[in-house]
């Protein structure tokens, strides 16, 4: 109850404050609490990163392994995104296997690997129809202070610019540093009335689940969009959060890149 | 399937339609007793059944909303539905298209109607191909409708794919495979006009102006397909009477 | 609670029409309602059937795929029988595995199809003891208004014969029409005191779920039998439902044969 | 195991029964401390426990019924009790077997007397031969007798099967494997005699009238493992109250 | 709620009793319950011993099947340990998969077994790298009046006595039995502030299950060791109970060696 | 990995340790944001994380004890803090790890002070080294000052192994491996004291004797560990200060 008082607060001081076109931190509405990228710290990880964006916190691990290909890519290796929101992160999540929330994070951020083709799968391919190479990217949720998805994306890009195929643990021949062709951004902006939020902090949150994810690769492409939430969504709103979405995904990435040095 | 060269040639699609032409579509509403509701729609080679039950005591209790109802959503396939088949029970895929569903009918549905119940939507995928989630929500909504639930108005869904460069309407199985981008949509319509935008996902490689071109398109097959399950419910209203007449 | 007291409404009209030895929808004591079969509707399965008995309606769907054979019989195909009674159907059904009633309904089918011997399993062995056809009879239950058992136990024999075994999917040669040797029916009955009501439906079976089930072969044999629901059965009663089974199974054979062209 | 020949030589079976023999039967009571009510039987190569509890208080309560108690039965194999070793849990032949079972108990408890209660029937196949069902009802009615549970009368079960066109009482393995039918039957046997079935089940090829004669193979059985059943219970009875002088 | 009462009536009891050095069934504080075993009770087992302790009943039986070897032990056999606690066996033990008591029980007697090497695995190999024998140990608790464990523990070794390797059912030769080079003897005591009782009775478990297990092989080697409960243990009560162990093990190793016939 | 021919070599092990000398450690406090409660550790390679949430209510309800708060500790392994990736969610060995660090945490924590409440406790295993279950418990320890949950003392905890035949603190991969007795222990430990034992498993080979002097080496290890907790703590206490200044 009391924690329901407190839900209500919040949500009334961030709705009076976008009255004065203001967020509660102070942030301008197109701008991502600062983002800090750790890679390589699960040495027994093929990669790793942690990410912090604001407080909140997510860790990626990459681990590899040949396995068999899919019949329709058989000369491909294949990539697997799983999330586990551990109940440490947040008193809201629960033990036991992945709820639809969960699933759905690990999705959109696996689509925005794979259709900007981040990772070069053809060069994944042990033997043609026989034998590839796994990819396994497990998003491990740390601390949830809000829009876990982007930092989930940010740290997988980035623990998988970190990653080197095991290649000699397999006596495959050399190990060698997973091929990246791109880094795809996901942006992901809370909805308010005609107005949204770039980033949303979990305060901001507090008014409701109602957001628009965006994925952008390095030409300004989008290759992945999710609206999640119930609410109605404005045709013109939608092309302002795409074109605010491609604007900030370009300043992430560099600061990515600045980070991660790769690519 | 395999991919092939062009998806266009002379203008046509693999299977003859313009680009901005629909599939076939065939709709029944109330095809089930005992669902307070139901569908049955054709769409290509898409047929599904969608039931409604409720308003309807919510059960557990701690799921109740003293506020509001319940909106759930099952998104299901028959192992047979697909060419191998499919182990039943929900899969990945399965979960996240009912959360994204279930999220666009709560956003139409008039909620604060029916505090502490639940309405259960149904979606059973018969038989599967390209853009099965969209025909389950324009099931789903038709099914809303003779269950005589509130909405806001009628949600319809269609999805656009991009093959060989082209925007295409309602792609099937090959383009959506094997296409440069998929996209679909469920819109609000209300008083014969598109409102709002209450599904969107997107994969696949699009440009800002491609986007806003493919909304436009997706516009254009959902007011044909709002006026297909239109006729449909009007159809069922005028029988329905002369049944009980 | 509301729900409640309309089943005891509806009892006590089943029971009071029963005492003037009549059925409440006007049929005999040993009457089906009217059955319609559609079959072939589900193109990509291998076989599918529609079913409606009365207001209920079952779809099952065949598909077929190469597997390993039973060790106890190495040249022989398998039948596997699976029941979803899907909450479309019911408001009492649940998601879910599958529960008692949908495993019993499966397996009363299942052993109905086995014991008459319909399939020629001896015809579907590819390679002794290494590869055999497996047949997958998915019943979906779409609208329960009573008997869902039997109506599935019909549509899974037409769906059978509605099957083309897909062999030239598999590079196993050309497809050829899965081979049929019989057409088990299966007649339940609902048990009430010293009567019996042949396929009840959803408002008789208000009075419990007090059924027996008689399946019969083509040569008026009994293939499988099941008592279920908990009430006592006198060994009069028994024997009149079995002869007044066979004697009923012979009808829905021959109705069922003019609407699935075969066998 | 492969199929014999013939099932049955000069007039007897492989394992030298008479076509109406029952197998050597062994019943113990009261052979557990923590349960209500317990049964040990050995029924050919069958060797089963049973134990009853309650009546108790029905958990969870969404369960209870105002108007009578709730009977829940659960069949177990031990993963040794085959051949080849089973995977712990219930699988569908178990979950069938525990349902008829339990209606078959529903049907004979005198349910009226203990309201918002449930009874529960646990019996566990320790080894398990052809007619585990059948062993596993026999001591569960025992049980529920050592448990002081209210009932209108034993349940007392046997099968027959068909085998070289013969009917033969309580099959053996190679009987219920390779035979041409199996039909299991429990009766209620009130004031000693039998008074109905309570649970029936059949697959396999019989005609109208070699099920009739089943029948009657197995009313002669059940009545010679009544008792047995009868008797171990008195030996019980005297014994206990010995034990407790 | 009539049955807390009970467990705190008994409580108090036990606790009484324990002032005046006493324990309530007479027991000396270090003497187990008479101890009973059966071998060989479960013909279609390889191996299967009953073994009561008091009213403790436990039956174990034991499968073999050729299998895979882990791959850090090509050459060696393997050994399963899974426990039900099946709810036959007590009013608190409910259905469903394995809780963590019973995990934690069958675990410590695994290790039991494993560390003393009682089973010779080496000579469990079929083929190196490819086949080697799995050895299930299934304990199957039948009634439960207090030191299941310790039930368990002997129920496990002597069933392994009994074992024959099924060699010829598989094909792989003649039948022989299960090397068996120790005889590992688990010894549990409840602690209760500074004093312990060996082999608690589930009357005396009342209190609380606040236990010490001490594993012995027979040269008087601890092999295991496992504090289970909730409570806080000194120093020198430790090694009281450590000596306890050690000279209870071989009175019970003698009995289990004068019932079972072998090593 | 595969076992080294010697463990000690000129009285100093694999990676250069003394016999009685700990692995490097590395404590943070107050890491998270969400929990009551946390801290991260590193003892090795070990890298663990632990959240405290609570004293809140206990739901559902059926598990609230109206004496004291019930505790809850659940163990967790990253997919990818092993060698070979681990497939999520618990397994037994994680089970029993929980069960009994729940159990040295109960018999520390005042539990009487928060009846119908509970406390989480969360651990989740980043990157596993030997002893992965002591680092935890560790973590959590501090966990809980953090949360500011009231205990009995500290709970600190550290395994001894034996290797050629010598007691070794705090073992790496390698000793656990292939070693001949794992020994891990927690204890309780107030006003600089050890009081006595919370957590204690053995698996391995140890006479008496052993045993006695295991106990001792752990000791010496668990008094250097927790002055790092306390250090640890404190720094927190002075920064958390200043940062709230």
């Amino acid at each position: 109850m009391p924690e329901d008082i407190l839900v209500d607060i919040k949500k009334d001081y961030v709705l009076s404050k976008l009255r004065d076109n203001e967020r509660i931190d102070g942030r301008k509405f197109d701008e991502f609490r600062k983002v800090e990228i750790k890679t390589g710290i699960i040495e027994k990880a093929e990669g790793s990163a942690l990410v912090k964006l604001g407080n909140t916190q997510v860790l990626v691990g990459i681990k590899m392994q040949p396995g068999e290909p899919f019949p329709d890519t058989p000369d491909k290796g294949i990539i697997i995104v799983n999330a586990e929101l551990v109940p440490l992160a947040s008193p809201t999540f629960e033990p036991g296997p992945p709820d639809e929330i969960s699933i759905e994070l690990a999705r959109v951020v696996d689509r925005g690997i794979r259709e900007s083709e981040a990772v070069d799968l053809s060069k994944l391919c042990i033997e043609a129809g026989k034998n590839v190479w796994m990819v396994f990217v497990d998003i491990h949720a740390l601390d949830d202070d809000g829009n876990l998805l982007d930092a989930s994306a940010i740290a997988s890009i980035a623990a998988l610019m970190n990653t080197k195929v095991p290649a000699s643990r397999f006596g495959l021949g050399g190990d060698f540093e997973l091929p990246i062709n791109d880094v795809p951004i996901s942006v992901t902006s809370l909805v308010v009335g005609d107005k949204f939020l770039v980033d949303p902090s979990r305060d901001e949150l507090s008014i409701g689940n109602t957001t628009l994810t965006v994925t952008v690769d390095r030409d300004d492409n989008i290759v992945a969009m999710q609206k999640s939430g119930d609410y109605l969504l404005s045709e013109s709103l939608l092309d302002q959060i795409v074109e605010a979405s491609i604007r900030v995904s370009r300043k992430i990435r560099e600061n990515l890149l600045s980070q991660v040095s790769k690519c | 399937m395999s991919r092939p060269d062009k998806f266009i040639i002379d203008g046509k699609r693999l299977d003859g339609r313009l680009p901005d032409q629909l599939r076939p579509i065939k709709i029944e509403v109330d095809v089930l007793k005992r669902a307070d509701g139901s569908c049955y729609i054709e769409m290509g080679k898409n047929k599904v059944v969608a039931a409604v039950y409720g308003p309807r005591e919510a059960f557990p209790r701690h799921i109740q909303d003293p506020s509001k109802v319940v909106v759930r959503y099952r998104y299901n396939m028959a192992p047979f539905s697909v060419e191998e088949r499919k182990r039943p029970g929900p899969d990945r895929r399965s979960i996240e298209i009912s959360k994204v569903s279930k999220e666009a009918f709560e956003a139409v549905i008039m909620k604060e109607l029916f505090p502490r119940s639940v309405v259960d939507i149904f979606v059973e995928v018969l038989q599967a191909d390209a853009g099965s989630r969209t025909a389950c929500i324009n099931a789903a909504s038709v099914a809303l409708v003779d269950a005589g639930i509130p909405m806001k108005g009628m949600l319809t869904s269609v999805a656009v794919a991009k093959v060989d460069g082209v925007l295409v309407l309602d792609p099937m199985k090959e383009e959506d495979n094997f296409g440069e981008a998929d996209m679909p949509f469920a819109f609000l319509i209300r008083g014969g006009k598109i409102e709002s935008v209450a599904l969107l996902q997107m994969d696949g490689r699009m440009t800002r102006t491609e986007i806003k071109e493919a909304l436009n398109l997706a516009k254009k097959g959902a007011m044909e397909i709002y006026n297909l399950q239109r006729e449909a419910i009007m159809k069922q209203f005028v029988e329905g009477g002369e049944e009980n007449a």
